[in-house]
């Protein structure tokens, strides 16, 4: 059982967007955020149950915010997490129970403290994804030698595509790939572009759900088995992603477009000056060109 | 007439057959022991020799190997 | 050995105690010091990163491969030639990761005489199978400079101004055996706008100090195999680009990838373009990228249509480069106990013991130097920045 | 003739499949066991068995098939003869005429409470006792598991001051790893020297299976102890628990369990217990060990010492040395077991593998496997950085060095020769052959030999043939 050699790390990463949620309490009261939130109870025990070496983290992101569900910050200072944690009494598994109590309670802090600022209705993905990548990270420096870490994110994706992130979204994405670990996402609402991206760059799995309420079994069925066992399984195909590029002008795709040597812009027609750089560009026409400026415009 | 002997096969690789011959021959164990020479590698031998066989082989593994650590 | 010539030589240099860095604390030992310097040592590796300066981000560079007898040498371990093919290797993925747009050609020089192992492409597949079968080449006689310099420059004076133009020779050799005079060619090198890197593996040599200094590169000896590696991933980073250099925007397609399923009828297999000159593999298969222009297939990005000529990248492919252009600005130290926040990473959530934590000059969030480390080399921006930019 | 006793040790599935299935369905009555026996199904079976944990009904055998792709229709199969034989699922006719699967409704709904609650509590909890005046962090549980191991340990290799309960001398004396002639002292067996040089989770696995085998002459119920058992592997470490309401039977196990260091107990009538991480990693001994004569990753090796809290000490060299950063006068007496002390200081020993040695140790009945597995789960973390771990110089040589021993194979038997023809040659062969007794033959000389067993059996039919 080579499975049992090494730890096998899967952070959880819950889109608890609070406007989301309030819409689609008011949509179909079937499907709430304390059912999601169950649901990935069910799947980090599923995880966790699995084999003893293998970890969980969850982390709940948030409009402005992402928080650590599990563990908690002290995690790191004893295996007994903590006193006042106990076992349910109704025969889970101790460490089990103890988990969820902390996932729990930690959500309930999060709901109660953090207000919501403007009227921003996305999530910050890439945030918790930048997190969850400094923890594995984390994790996988502390391990003794001789232990293998394999490690996976999956994103429970709720509220829209925030285009604003593109920029460290792909950040996030390529480390990921450089560390190896797969993003896998479960989509609940409309389809995220950058997910789609993500998965398929990193080889993780996109499913968007068409039921919510059978979350649970979905996340069982789909994104419980390791790669290793993805390789034997039947599972969904690949997502068809589209890697076009939008241009920054008129944020229209495109498929042919013109692209500054300097900042590597994306412009859907050929225009004299970048409009992010500033730069002049030569044209084939004989002087039209003024010495260019090297000071360049504050990108960000 | 078919003739029975009870004793114990030997399988061996043939330089080690060669060895047991010799002993055989010079009456090393204080008599002939190899009841029947079968092939290149196999040897029908007296049940009796059996331990002080092993003993004479790891003799001559003895005899053959150099100490390979210095202390 | 790249800024000043005339700079003093470690010989001339003031007598240095390097042992007196060592502390023993009151028990004797040197644990605290030594634990003291390992930090010190982790941190110097963020490269602090110069902010707004214009990168040549298409890059067309050669490497030239000394192959002469002087690679036998076993001071690289089991031999320099070896030694130095590994580590391409590693460059070449590292370095197409980094510059997905760009392209790099080896050469390789011995007998006096230059050959190209690899054209310059932007496949790093060709160059790594080219690096694995080179492990068996014999190394004979001497290298030459001015052969390989001047096989490089033949290619790359065809290279479009607006890209770079970048030669980097890993050179074993002291001598070099020079048909004509090399002081000429440093002239035309120059005036190509062409930047030649060296890193030397034996000493420093005259006309090396010369050759980077007139043309803008950089000159490094190697100290052991570590600082050869982190030498060659210094040039992984695109180089400032020269102020004289040219903009001009590029024409690129964007090709969507068609996945096409056996169960689909009208999908037919077809021949991909990129195999027309790889002599092997089938070049049969349903999808692929079309070229928006010329609707030729192909198998992988990025890739030069072979038919039209327009460059096909996805977007990603730029994406990767991004970093480059907006560099994470390097975090500041603070010492642990002046903080006032709770003494956690923001990014892992692992307690900070260092002595020192390190905070993001735009957030001010703190992070251990584990976190500090891997955000800078491979995550390229602060975890915590990337909430507050969302609020208006 | 063969001199040597292979130490055997069987998994927990081997173990289980030799169960009843009554008693199997017993066992499945609490969520421990059911966890504990997830946790060993293939990787794949995992997660059929999560699949189908919260249907209802029972899945038609076809599409689970389907589950799986092409390619991996063996391990498809495996995953089906594992459940089969563990009686995890049953087959069922389904409403439409096909066969179907479906769970075990009792393994089904007791891994359903250990995953989400919803049953009883598996045990009193320590916390109505309060909080305990004496308690033990992890490392002083740590150390008394060690020392507790320890002892057992020393008294089989007759150390003057280990003593141990007659109960626990009798049990080695059964499991076959010492030996006791009337009236003296016990001594250690060759299979107790093969014991000796398994890693700790391995040894602990392979002593748990022997008292199960004497668990019910003793009296004791086999699901109550075994249940109890998996209870303690799902603890956590360094909490305490009640012996509250627990059977008279249990409370004998649970000291026989003090005795071994599997569970902490301040005084015999204590109300509490601490499981040590010797029981908590139990199960983890249950995977490592499959025989211990196969070949052991040393990936497999590390999680095995690991997960008992020990870390490697020895240091193996090219040139036959071995350095052990121990101060554990059982370590040292095991080092010496295969090795020549050369020199002892505070905290390390020196030692050197030698021929004369290996070969003493083979006489013993140690194995080359087991000797280089010792050092492999014992390794310094130095040594550990570096691949392979032990250089292969030294493994190499230590199984040459066994199999030199090895060069002449004896065959006990009766030799036939002078047929008189060829066709009674063949026949008695023949028969020989069908009473599968035939060693070896040659047919040209018209030469065969028989076990003595078989020989019998082959003269009365010669009498016979010839009499016709």
């Amino acid at each position: 059982m080579a499975a049992e050699d090494e730890i096998n790390l899967l952070v959880i990463v819950v889109d608890v967007n609070p406007l989301w949620w309030g819409q689609q309490a008011q949509r179909g009261p079937e499907f709430t955020l304390s059912k999601c939130v169950d649901a990935v109870m069910v799947m980090g025990n599923s995880h966790m149950a699995m084999a003893r070496t293998n970890k969980l983290a969850v982390i709940a992101s948030h409009c402005q915010d992402s928080h650590f569900l599990y563990p908690r910050k002290s995690w790191a200072s004893g295996d007994n997490g903590g006193d006042e944690a106990s076992s349910s009494g109704d025969g889970k598994y101790e460490l089990l129970s103890v988990s969820n109590n902390i996932i729990a309670e930690e959500m309930k802090n999060i709901m109660s403290k953090t207000e919501v600022r403007g009227n921003s209705t996305d999530t910050l993905l890439a945030g918790s994804l930048a997190k969850a990548l400094c923890y594995i990270h984390r994790v996988s420096k502390e391990l003794e030698v001789g232990q293998d870490i394999k490690s996976r994110i999956l994103v429970i994706k709720a509220a829209a595509d925030c285009a604003r992130q593109y920029m460290n979204f792909m950040n996030v994405i390529f480390a990921a790939q450089k560390q190896n670990i797969l993003i896998d996402a479960c989509v609940l609402d409309a389809d995220s572009g950058l997910l789609q991206q993500a998965c398929d760059i990193t080889g993780g799995l996109y499913l968007k759900i068409p039921q919510t309420v059978a979350l649970a079994q979905y996340l069982l069925w789909v994104f419980l088995p390791d790669s290793e066992q993805r390789s034997h399984l039947v599972l969904p195909p690949p997502a068809h992603v589209d890697y076009r590029a939008a241009c920054f002008c008129h944020r229209n795709l495109i498929e042919i477009g013109y692209v500054c040597s300097v900042c590597l812009s994306i412009f859907c027609n050929f225009s004299p000056i970048c409009t992010t750089c500033e730069t002049a560009f030569k044209i084939q026409l004989p002087q039209m060109v003024k010495p260019k400026k090297k000071k360049l415009k504050q990108a960000m | 007439m078919v003739n029975v002997h009870k004793g114990v096969l030997v399988e061996c690789d043939p330089a080690m057959k060669q060895f047991l011959l010799y002993l055989d021959e010079t009456m090393a164990l204080g008599k002939k022991f190899v009841l029947k020479d079968l092939d290149d590698t196999h040897l029908f031998i007296l049940a009796e020799v059996v331990h002080t066989l092993q003993e004479r082989v790891g003799d001559l593994m003895d005899q053959n190997s150099f100490p390979i650590t210095q202390k | 050995m790249d800024e000043e010539p005339e700079r003093a030589k470690r010989w001339e240099g003031g007598y240095e105690r390097t042992w007196e860095v060592l502390k023993e604390d009151e028990s004797g030992s040197l644990k605290a010091t030594v634990e003291e310097l390992l930090f010190q040592s982790k941190r110097k590796r963020v490269i602090e990163s110069h902010g707004q300066v214009r990168l040549g981000m298409m890059r067309h560079l050669f490497v030239v491969i000394d192959c002469s007898r002087t690679m036998e040498d076993q001071d690289l371990k089991p031999n320099r030639l070896t030694s130095t093919l590994k580590l391409m290797e590693a460059f070449v993925d590292e370095y197409f990761d980094q510059n997905p747009i760009s392209q790099v050609g080896i050469i390789t020089t011995k007998n006096k005489r230059a050959e190209k192992l690899t054209e310059l492409t932007g496949n790093p597949k060709k160059h790594i199978a080219a690096l694995k079968k080179a492990v068996d080449t014999a190394c004979v006689g001497e290298p030459s400079l001015y052969n390989s310099l001047n096989l490089a420059i033949q290619t790359l004076k065809h290279m479009p101004g607006h890209t770079s133009r970048e030669i980097l020779i890993i050179l074993s050799s002291l001598t070099t055996c020079d048909p004509a005079n090399i002081y000429e060619l440093i002239k035309t090198l120059k005036s190509l706008k062409m930047r030649v890197s060296i890193i030397g593996l034996s000493a420093e040599v005259r006309v090396c100090t010369v050759l980077t200094r007139e043309t803008g590169g950089s000159y490094h000896v190697i100290l052991d195999e570590s600082h050869f590696k982190e030498l060659l991933m210094l040039h992984v980073k695109p180089p400032p680009a020269s102020s004289s250099s040219e903009c001009s925007l590029i024409r690129m397609g964007f090709p969507q990838h068609t996945v096409a399923s056996f169960t689909d009828q009208d999908a037919k297999p077809s021949f991909s373009m990129s195999h027309l000159d790889s002599s092997s593999g089938p070049g049969l298969s349903l999808g692929g990228y079309f070229c928006p222009q010329c609707h030729a297939k192909y198998t992988e990005l990025p890739v030069e249509c072979k038919v039209c000529g327009l460059t096909l990248v996805s977007a990603p492919h730029l994406a990767r480069s991004f970093h480059h252009l907006f560099p994470l600005p390097a975090f500041v130290e603070v010492p642990v106990d002046e903080m006032e926040s709770d003494r956690f990473c923001q990014a892992c959530q692992g307690e900070l013991k260092d002595k020192s934590a390190f905070s993001c000059t735009s957030c001010h969030s703190a992070f251990c130097v584990e976190c500090d480390l891997f955000i800078h080399d491979s995550l390229h921006c602060c975890p915590c920045c990337i909430h507050s930019q969302s609020v208006p | 003739m063969k001199l040597r006793v292979q130490l055997q040790c069987k998994n927990l599935h081997e173990y289980l499949r030799e169960l009843s299935p009554d008693v199997l369905d017993r066992l499945y009555n609490h969520p421990a066991t059911c966890l504990a026996v997830y946790r060993e199904l293939p990787p794949l079976a995992k997660n059929y068995v999560m699949r189908m944990v919260f249907l209802g009904r029972p899945l038609p055998q076809a599409a689970v098939a389907l589950w799986v792709k092409k390619d991996s229709k063996k391990d498809h199969d495996k995953c089906v003869s594992a459940l089969s034989g563990l009686r995890l699922w049953h087959s069922q006719q389904l409403p439409g005429g096909l066969q179907g699967y479906i769970l075990n409704p009792v393994f089904k709904d007791n891994l359903k409470i250990g995953l989400l609650g919803g049953g009883r509590a598996w045990v009193d909890e320590g916390s109505t006792l309060g909080p305990d005046r004496h308690a033990r962090d992890i490392e002083s549980l740590d150390r008394y598991a060690m020392e507790r191991w320890e002892v057992i340990l020393h008294f089989m290799v007759g150390s003057p001051n280990a003593a141990v309960s007659q109960d626990l001398a009798q049990l080695l004396v059964q499991a076959g790893l010492m030996k006791s002639e009337a009236g003296e002292a016990p001594y250690i067996t060759s299979a107790g020297f093969q014991f000796l040089l398994l890693d700790t989770a391995s040894q602990l696995w392979y002593f748990t299976l022997q008292y199960l085998k004497t668990a019910q002459s003793r009296g004791m119920d086999l699901v109550e102890i075994l249940s109890f058992l998996f209870q303690l592997s799902f603890s956590t470490l360094g909490r305490d628990y009640s012996v509250e309401g627990m059977s008279e039977l249990l409370l004998t196990f649970l000291q026989h369990l003090r005795e071994f260091g599997l569970v902490f107990q301040r005084k015999r009538k204590s109300r509490r217990y601490y499981p040590t991480r010797l029981a908590i990693t139990l199960a983890a001994g249950v995977t490592t060990t499959t025989t211990t004569t196969t070949t052991f990753s040393s990936s497999s090796c590390m999680t095995s010492t690991l997960s008992t809290g020990e870390t490697g000490f020895i240091v193996v060299e090219t040139n036959y040395r071995i350095y052990a950063y121990t101060n554990s006068e059982l370590q040292i007496a095991l080092v010496a077991l295969f090795s020549e002390m050369l020199y002892r200081f505070p905290n390390v020993v020196v030692a050197q593998i030698t021929r004369e040695s290996v070969q003493q140790a083979i006489a013993n009945g140690i194995t080359a496997q087991q000797i280089i597995h010792f050092l492999r789960t014992r390794a310094h973390p130095v040594l550990l950085k570096q691949t392979p771990v032990l250089p292969p110089t030294i493994t190499d040589q230590i199984r040459l060095w066994e199999l030199e021993r090895d060069r002449l194979k004896f065959t006990e038997g009766v030799l036939y020769n002078q047929f008189l023809s060829q066709a009674d040659f063949e026949v008695l062969r023949d028969q020989a052959q069908s009473l599968s007794c035939l060693v070896w033959q040659d047919v040209t000389h018209r030469v065969m030999v028989v076990t003595p067993q078989g020989h019998s059996e082959v003269k009365r039919f010669w009498k016979r043939q010839k009499s016709h």
